[in-house]
């Protein structure tokens, strides 16, 4: 292998935290016009494997060649001026500086001196239309999706990258669309001759796009295969070190519905959702799908009292009930996974221990603690239950991995043992073991009896798991799939369809 | 119609403060004079402000109780401008005398000369440490009394100050460093006299000494300045020996240089001086202090 | 409108309606004096407010202003009595010292990782704890250089007037406003704002705009000390006593949040203006005692953050029915 | 149990060596500074001396820990202290009875927390400008009360409670060393803790959680208010006399500093109750110590800067990283790491 087809090289790079071995003489090698997947679980080290390259953490020991020479960059901005430009795993733009000013940071057009923000204003519109993005990029980056942002953290990378262009989980929060549109700039950018990092936990983009895989687990390199010589049992093999049992569940058995516990009659909010009817049975999942802001998170919200309804009604059991805050809802036994994990679901500096206890201890109320030994006892069952990766249950949950936080709330409304559970998002970032793991606890749970009400943006995953779907767009309900009809193309159609009548 | 007199005071940092802001007050309502009243919270640009905004307003006259004796030139110079009389009360300031009228004051390191004389005199050439609680510091009353007081005792070398912090001119500070002026001089035995740049901190220090287990005013000598109403009350039971007066009453005078200037031009002196007037247990005090207690203090 | 004027236009709304008022009870208020006084005598509130702003906007906070201005007052007496220093140069001095006391109060929050509210309270006595040793003495300022100075201000009609440090602190407003919004710099301290750790992920070059946010509140601070001793002609090491807490008020009234990331120098004039207006009011209507004035005070801040409040709450929710 | 002690001690640490270096220090200068007596039956020391001068900033930082931990700020505990300083002494001298004073006092020390806390978590305002409203005109009421003189009375009960002494223990001492131990069993022998922690850190996904936010944001604001009551209390009982105007005048900032130095965030979240203390009583022994140390006082504010720069930076998370051999650093984590998380 000639050396000098590889662009970026990492040579036995280490890192430790204190308590966790992240990386451990891990060796990655990067070509010239090729795109290289980086793959394993959660917390196996793929983020703090980018970090390090990047200069966003020190590595204790290891190096890093770029065009065969040594460098050493000490921070990300280095790092961009070597021309390695990056998305980093969590969206990692400013939402309080506009689009533009996020787009061109640290390297604005100037006139005498001055930002010149009319040309910086208009090099933002050029980028983005790249991206088939019209957007008003004076306006603060906060005021658009999450879905807009990541694209916009993309144009960024992408525009910053001169040599490498690393993309950690870019695809999380992108509907299939827009998934397709950055592959074909993934493309054209490897036609240049940029070598491109490429974070995923959805295996099919991983063979739809990159040309060779390296894997990591649990900090150790497992090894880097041509894409087009690993078959998908063996890649998930390397990865979670044993074979999957069925990763995509056969079609279940006709499940045998429960009573009609929840009824929302002409329930809305003005701005937010448009007034729909919902009823819900006990032992239903209720897949919810649509475009990206298509109110499917606000519908959640306003399920859960987290936004009072405005309009209309809500029934448990045939009894009227006012869902006005997270609190009644709770009392009411409802639990509520959201979307944003970072600013609404985890309490960064508290450990997984107290994060996995606190709805309950909220519901029990401040006068009534849990006792220290019966919290050990609940965060140890479900760090085994749910296989959370942490050095033990008091590290602070900021410093687990993405999918790692998600399971630790996930398990922390189970604790409360919910009779009405609203996931929103609940497999985003989550690796194939775990995203299996999770179907199959969303089906134990509703086997158990519980209503469930899940929105995804994965329409193989809602097929596995909803009995019913229903779809929304521009914050209505517009149709709803049961039965037999529940299947990705009918669900796509749905969606489709809508669409056209909406370009009608 | 009325008279009207812009009052630009400090603010209403201690009991004083408060006593000579009524008394202005009722001073002013004595003689008819429509009183603009402005707290300055203790800082010199407010007053600065103030004084602006009297001159905006078109006042008659304007009085101040400087915060600081520096920086006055300019806004002095407005008010002359205007042709509005300005009086300076309780203390001066450094500009040139053309600029106001007249100031009516006491002398601060007189003041602090009374009270270090008082001391001489009593301890009549037996050696004595004293222990000094300085008021805020960089004020103009603790850098002046200190200074009279030091004058005072210089040349009698029976008489040495051992220890000065600062109490910032209150009850509780002076408490707490009293409290640990004792624990330095070894229980307070080392201590003969305390002098005070004020009365309150003497109030407080007098607590101090009474908590330690020694007689203020017997074993620990105490003078201290403003004579305040509590600390006759002290003097009556024997805890303290002596207060120099720093009278509220600025403003009587003020008004009535006012008076006799706006009806025939007489201008008054440039310094009415107030009286520093020594106050000791043989005074009366319970009789000063029925005096005194209505007063606003 | 965008969202994100709403404070700034709400703040502005309010003070005009607060003169408004003003005025019908008190005509004199119009008059060019009151509004040359509120330039003049607000000069070094209003230069030193905008470093706070900076801090403010990149989530941290200056406590040590105040101090800083008393010590450059108290250094430059002391410089001007005792030696033959022409002011220019003596000024270069002082805001040399005061840039780099803010670049080591930046320099400790970067590096040791402290919270600026406690570096810089440090920062607070220490600046004052230097000025007490200079001198403890108020010392007046008697060079004539400082009467040139002071004698340069542009006459209005009706007896007011534009003062030379009435319109510095026009013109440091000025500046403030184009390195806010015209300079990467100024972005930088946005992006701050916005979350330390994301602005370094993006390449922020976060020690070096920390020091430098500070050093310029130290600058600014250095230079209201100066036009502080010209509006003066003194120094003294108890002036400007608790100017950092007036500061933030004013920043936090002209629509900036303490969390950082958003808001407006130019909304900080409006929030000094809006101060000066409560003092000046309360001067004109005079009755009240020393007590009543603080309540009064306090009572106003709180109606102006209500209305504040309110305001930005209608249009919100006008903006979202639409 | 020894594991948890073993913890708890390891959490101390800082402040108590910090503690012992200013101890060692002062007693160098002024060599009887560590001897303790019993006169007039207490103790009597300039050891004591620093508990009982601490006491105000002592309760002031229990109150402002909690707050500070719910990511707040109490700027008003000065200005409430003078107010209820000011109540106390006018409710004792109208001839109510102590238990009525000290019930009214507290009253009103409850009630300005509750405003606080009102504008915090219903109005929604940033704390530190909430409590400012608070700072600026509680200052005037105070003075309303007084008419700006000293407010002063001779009921023995009243001044017992500033300079009377039990067990052994000046009064002040005992009711921080209670009340502290009483608060600190509060927060964490009930849930309270970790439920103000959680909304120090994350609001949104503490509320998301079922935490009742602002009630627990108003009852932090109330405890404030509630030690800033007797502090006052004490304050004024002191020095038999209620100082409208000087009581309390900027210890809100030794209240903060002290939190700070018992290495509580102002970020807010993880809080110890017992560090905050020791963090009020490593700032009344710099001082004290000052007082003791006879330096003229144009020094007092210098020596107080570098001494607590001094303490900042041995606590500071990176010195502690740098030399963490001196420090057993148990679950210290790397600061660099954290901050790019
Ligand atoms: N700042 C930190 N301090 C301590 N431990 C950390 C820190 N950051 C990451 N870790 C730990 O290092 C390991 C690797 O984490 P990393 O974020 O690299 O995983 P990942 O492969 O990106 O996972 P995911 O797919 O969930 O994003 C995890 O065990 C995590 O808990
Ligand atoms: N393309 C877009 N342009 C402008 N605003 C958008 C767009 N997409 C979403 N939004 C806004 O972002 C918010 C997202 O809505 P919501 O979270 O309910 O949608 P969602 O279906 O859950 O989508 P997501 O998958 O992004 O969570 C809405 O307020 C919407 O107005
Ligand atoms: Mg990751
Ligand atoms: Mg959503």
């Amino acid at each position: 292998m000639q050396t000098n087809d590889h662009i970026l090289q990492a040579i036995r790079i280490e890192k430790t935290f204190p308590g966790t071995r992240a990386l451990d003489k891990v060796d990655f090698h990067l070509r010239r016009g090729e795109v290289h997947a980086l793959l394993g679980e959660n917390g196996a080290g793929k983020s703090t494997l980018i970090k390090c390259l990047t200069g966003a953490y020190r590595r204790d020991g290891g190096a890093i060649l770029l065009d065969d020479a040594e460098v050493d960059p000490r921070d990300t901005f280095e790092a961009q001026a070597l021309g390695i430009g990056t998305v980093y795993q969590e969206v990692n733009l400013l939402p309080n500086l506009t689009v533009a000013e996020n787009l061109f940071l640290g390297r604005q057009p100037r006139r005498f001196g001055m930002v010149d923000a009319r040309a910086m204003n208009r090099r933002a519109r050029d980028l983005l239309a790249d991206y088939e993005l019209d957007i008003d990029v004076t306006r603060d980056l906060a005021s658009y999706s999450v879905a807009i942002q990541q694209v916009v953290a993309i144009a960024r990378a992408v525009d910053l990258s001169g040599k490498v262009l690393i993309l950690d989980e870019p695809t999380a929060s992108l509907d299939a669309h827009e998934v397709a549109m950055l592959f074909r700039i993934i493309r054209r950018l490897k036609a240049r001759g940029l070598g491109i990092v490429f974070v995923t936990h959805f295996l099919e983009q991983v063979y739809e796009i990159s040309d060779r895989i390296t894997v990591l687990r649990n900090g150790q390199l497992v090894g880097t295969r041509e894409t087009a010589n690993l078959d998908r049992r063996e890649l998930i093999a390397m990865m979670i070190g044993r074979e999957l049992a069925a990763e995509i569940h056969a079609p279940r058995a006709e499940v045998r519905q429960g009573p009609l516990r929840y009824r929302f009659r002409n329930y809305g909010r003005k701005g937010r959702v448009r007034p729909f009817d919902l009823d819900v049975r006990a032992g239903e999942v209720v897949g919810m799908a649509g475009l990206l802001g298509s109110g499917r998170t606000e519908t959640a919200e306003l399920l859960f009292g987290a936004h009072r309804a405005d309009s209309g009604g809500a029934e448990i059991d045939g009894r009227a009930v006012d869902l006005a805050s997270p609190r009644a809802a709770i009392r009411h036994r409802f639990g509520f996974c959201p979307e944003d994990r970072k600013t609404s679901g985890i309490i960064g500096d508290l450990s997984v221990r107290e994060n996995i206890v606190l709805a309950l201890q909220a519901r029990r109320g401040w006068t009534r603690p849990i006792s220290r030994a019966e919290q050990n006892r609940l965060a140890d069952h479900y760090i085994r239950a749910l296989d959370i990766r942490t050095a033990d249950r008091e590290k602070p949950i900021k410093l687990l991995s993405g999918g790692n936080q998600q399971k630790a709330i996930l398990a922390r409304w189970l604790a409360t043992e919910p009779e009405f559970l609203i996931l929103d998002e609940p497999t985003r970032g989550i690796d194939v073991g775990a995203h299996a793991e999770i179907v199959k606890l969303i089906e134990a749970l509703r086997e158990k009896g519980l209503s469930l009400i899940v929105v995804s943006s994965e329409i193989e995953e809602l097929v596995a798991y909803s009995t019913r779907v229903i779809v929304l767009r521009d914050r209505a309900h517009v149709a709803e799939l049961d039965g037999s009809r529940i299947t990705a193309s009918e669900i796509v159609e749905a969606i489709a369809a809508t669409n056209e009548r909406r370009t009608s | 119609a009325d008279l009207v007199v812009g009052f630009s005071q400090i603010g209403s940092e201690s009991g004083w403060r408060a006593a000579e802001t009524t008394l202005t007050k009722q001073q002013a309502e004595q003689r008819g004079i429509d009183l603009k009243f402005a707290d300055a919270q203790q800082k010199q640009e407010n007053q600065i402000k103030a004084i602006r905004s009297f001159i905006a307003q078109g006042v008659n006259a304007i009085l101040v109780a400087p915060v600081v004796a520096t920086g006055w030139d300019e806004v002095l110079q407005e008010a002359k401008d205007a042709e509005i009389p300005v009086i300076l009360l309780d203390r001066t300031v450094d500009s040139s005398n053309e600029l106001y009228l007249t100031a009516v004051t006491s002398d601060l390191v007189h003041e602090g000369n009374v009270a270090g004389k008082w001391l001489v005199d009593t301890t009549a050439g037996k050696p004595c440490n004293v222990v000094e609680l300085q008021g805020t510091t960089g004020s103009s009353p603790a850098i002046d009394r200190k200074k009279g007081f030091e004058q005072a005792l210089s040349g009698h070398d029976n008489l040495k100050i051992i220890r000065s912090q600062t109490g910032d001119f209150t009850r509780t500070k002076g408490k707490e460093v009293m409290e640990s002026f004792l624990k330095a001089e070894d229980g307070g035995k080392n201590i003969c006299a305390l002098y005070a740049h004020n009365d309150d901190m003497a109030v407080g220090a007098i607590q101090a000494i009474k908590e330690a287990g020694l007689k203020p005013g017997k074993d620990i000598l105490v003078v201290s300045i403003d004579a305040v109403p509590d600390i006759f009350q002290a003097m009556a039971a024997g805890e303290a020996n002596a207060t120099v007066e720093l009278t509220p009453n600025m403003a009587g005078p003020a008004f009535d240089a006012l008076a006799a200037f706006q009806k025939d031009g007489t201008a008054p002196p440039k310094w009415i001086q107030t009286e520093s007037k020594l106050y000791t247990q043989a005074d009366e005090p319970l009789k000063v202090y029925e005096e005194k207690k209505g007063l606003g203090y | 409108m965008k969202p994100k004027y709403l404070p700034l236009t709400a703040t502005l709304v309010i003070f005009l309606l607060g003169y408004a008022l003003c005025v019908a009870q008190y005509p004199n208020m119009l008059s060019t004096r009151v509004i040359g006084n509120l330039l003049t005598d607000n000069a070094f509130l209003g230069i030193a407010a905008v470093g706070m702003t900076f801090v403010i906007i990149s989530g941290g906070i200056d406590l040590s202003i105040g101090s800083v201005i008393a010590f450059t007052g108290v250094f430059l007496a002391v410089v001007l009595e005792h030696t033959s220093i022409h002011p220019l140069i003596a000024f270069a001095m002082v805001l040399a010292i005061a840039t780099l006391f803010g670049a080591a109060m930046g320099a400790i929050i970067h590096y040791l990782e402290m919270p600026p509210f406690i570096v810089t309270l440090a920062g607070m006595f220490l600046a004052r704890g230097m000025a007490f040793v200079l001198s403890i003495d108020s010392i007046p300022i008697k060079h004539p250089f400082y009467a040139t100075l002071k004698a340069l201000y542009f006459k209005l009609p009706g007896g007011g007037r534009i003062t030379l440090i009435g319109g510095l602190m026009l013109l440091v407003f000025a500046i403030g406003i184009l390195i806010a919004h015209r300079t990467r710099f100024g972005t930088n301290v946005y992006a701050l704002g916005g979350g330390t750790a994301t602005a370094r992920l993006m390449g922020v070059p976060v020690a070096a705009t920390t020091i430098r946010i500070y050093a310029l509140s130290g600058l600014l601070a250095g230079l209201s000390g100066i036009v502080f001793s010209l509006y003066t002609s003194a120094g003294y090491s108890l002036a400007a006593v608790g100017v950092e807490l007036d500061a933030i008020t004013a920043v936090v009234i002209g629509g900036t949040l303490l969390t950082g990331g958003s808001g407006f120098v130019a909304g900080t004039l409006v929030g000094i203006l809006i101060q000066g207006l409560i003092q000046t009011y309360i001067t004109f209507d005079g009755s009240l005692s020393s007590w009543w004035t603080k309540i009064l005070i306090g009572l106003l801040l709180f109606a102006f953050i209500l209305l504040q409040k309110g305001i930005i709450f209608v249009s919100r929710q006008r903006q979202q029915r639409a | 149990m020894t594991s948890f002690l073993r913890l708890y001690f390891n959490r101390l640490l800082p402040q108590l060596i910090a503690l012992g270096i200013i101890v060692a220090a002062v007693s160098l200068v002024f060599p009887g500074f560590l001897n303790l007596q019993i006169q007039n039956g207490r103790l009597y020391g300039s050891l004591i001396d620093i508990l009982n001068r601490g006491a105000p900033v002592v309760l002031l930082a229990i109150g402002m820990t909690v707050v500070i931990a719910t990511k707040g700020i109490d700027l008003s505990v000065g200005a409430v202290m003078a107010i209820c300083g000011a109540t106390a002494a006018a409710a004792i001298t109208s001839g109510h009875s102590l238990a009525a004073t000290l019930l009214i006092t507290l009253g009103v020390g409850i009630l300005c927390g509750l405003w606080n806390g009102v504008l915090v978590a219903v109005l929604d305002i940033q704390p530190i400008i909430a409590t400012l409203v608070l700072m600026v005109a509680g200052r005037g009421v105070a003075q309303l009360i007084t008419e700006g003189a000293i407010l002063t009375f001779n009921d023995p009960d009243l001044v017992f409670i500033g300079s009377g002494s039990f067990a052994g223990l000046p009064m002040p001492v005992v009711i921080w060393l209670i009340f502290g131990i009483l608060t600190a069993l509060l927060v964490r022998r009930t849930a309270l803790g970790m439920l103000i922690e959680a909304i120090g850190v994350n609001r949104q996904a503490s509320t998301l959680s079922g935490v009742l936010t602002p009630v627990l944001l108003i009852a932090a604001y109330v405890l404030s208010g509630l030690c800033a009551a007797i502090a006052g209390i004490i304050a004024a009982a002191d020095i038999r006399g209620a100082d409208a105007n000087n009581a309390g005048l900027w210890l809100e900032l030794d209240a903060i500093l002290a939190v700070v130095v018992g290495g509580t965030s102002l970020l807010g979240g993880r809080f110890s109750i017992a560090a905050s203390v020791l963090g009020a009583i490593i700032i009344q022994a710099i001082n004290t110590g000052i007082l003791l140390s006879g330096f003229p006082p144009e020094f007092n504010l210098i020596i107080k800067a570098a001494i607590i720069v001094f303490i900042l930076v041995l606590q500071s998370p990176r010195f502690r990283t740098a030399f963490a051999f001196l420090v057993p650093a148990r679950g210290a984590r790397n600061p660099s790491e954290r901050a790019a998380k």
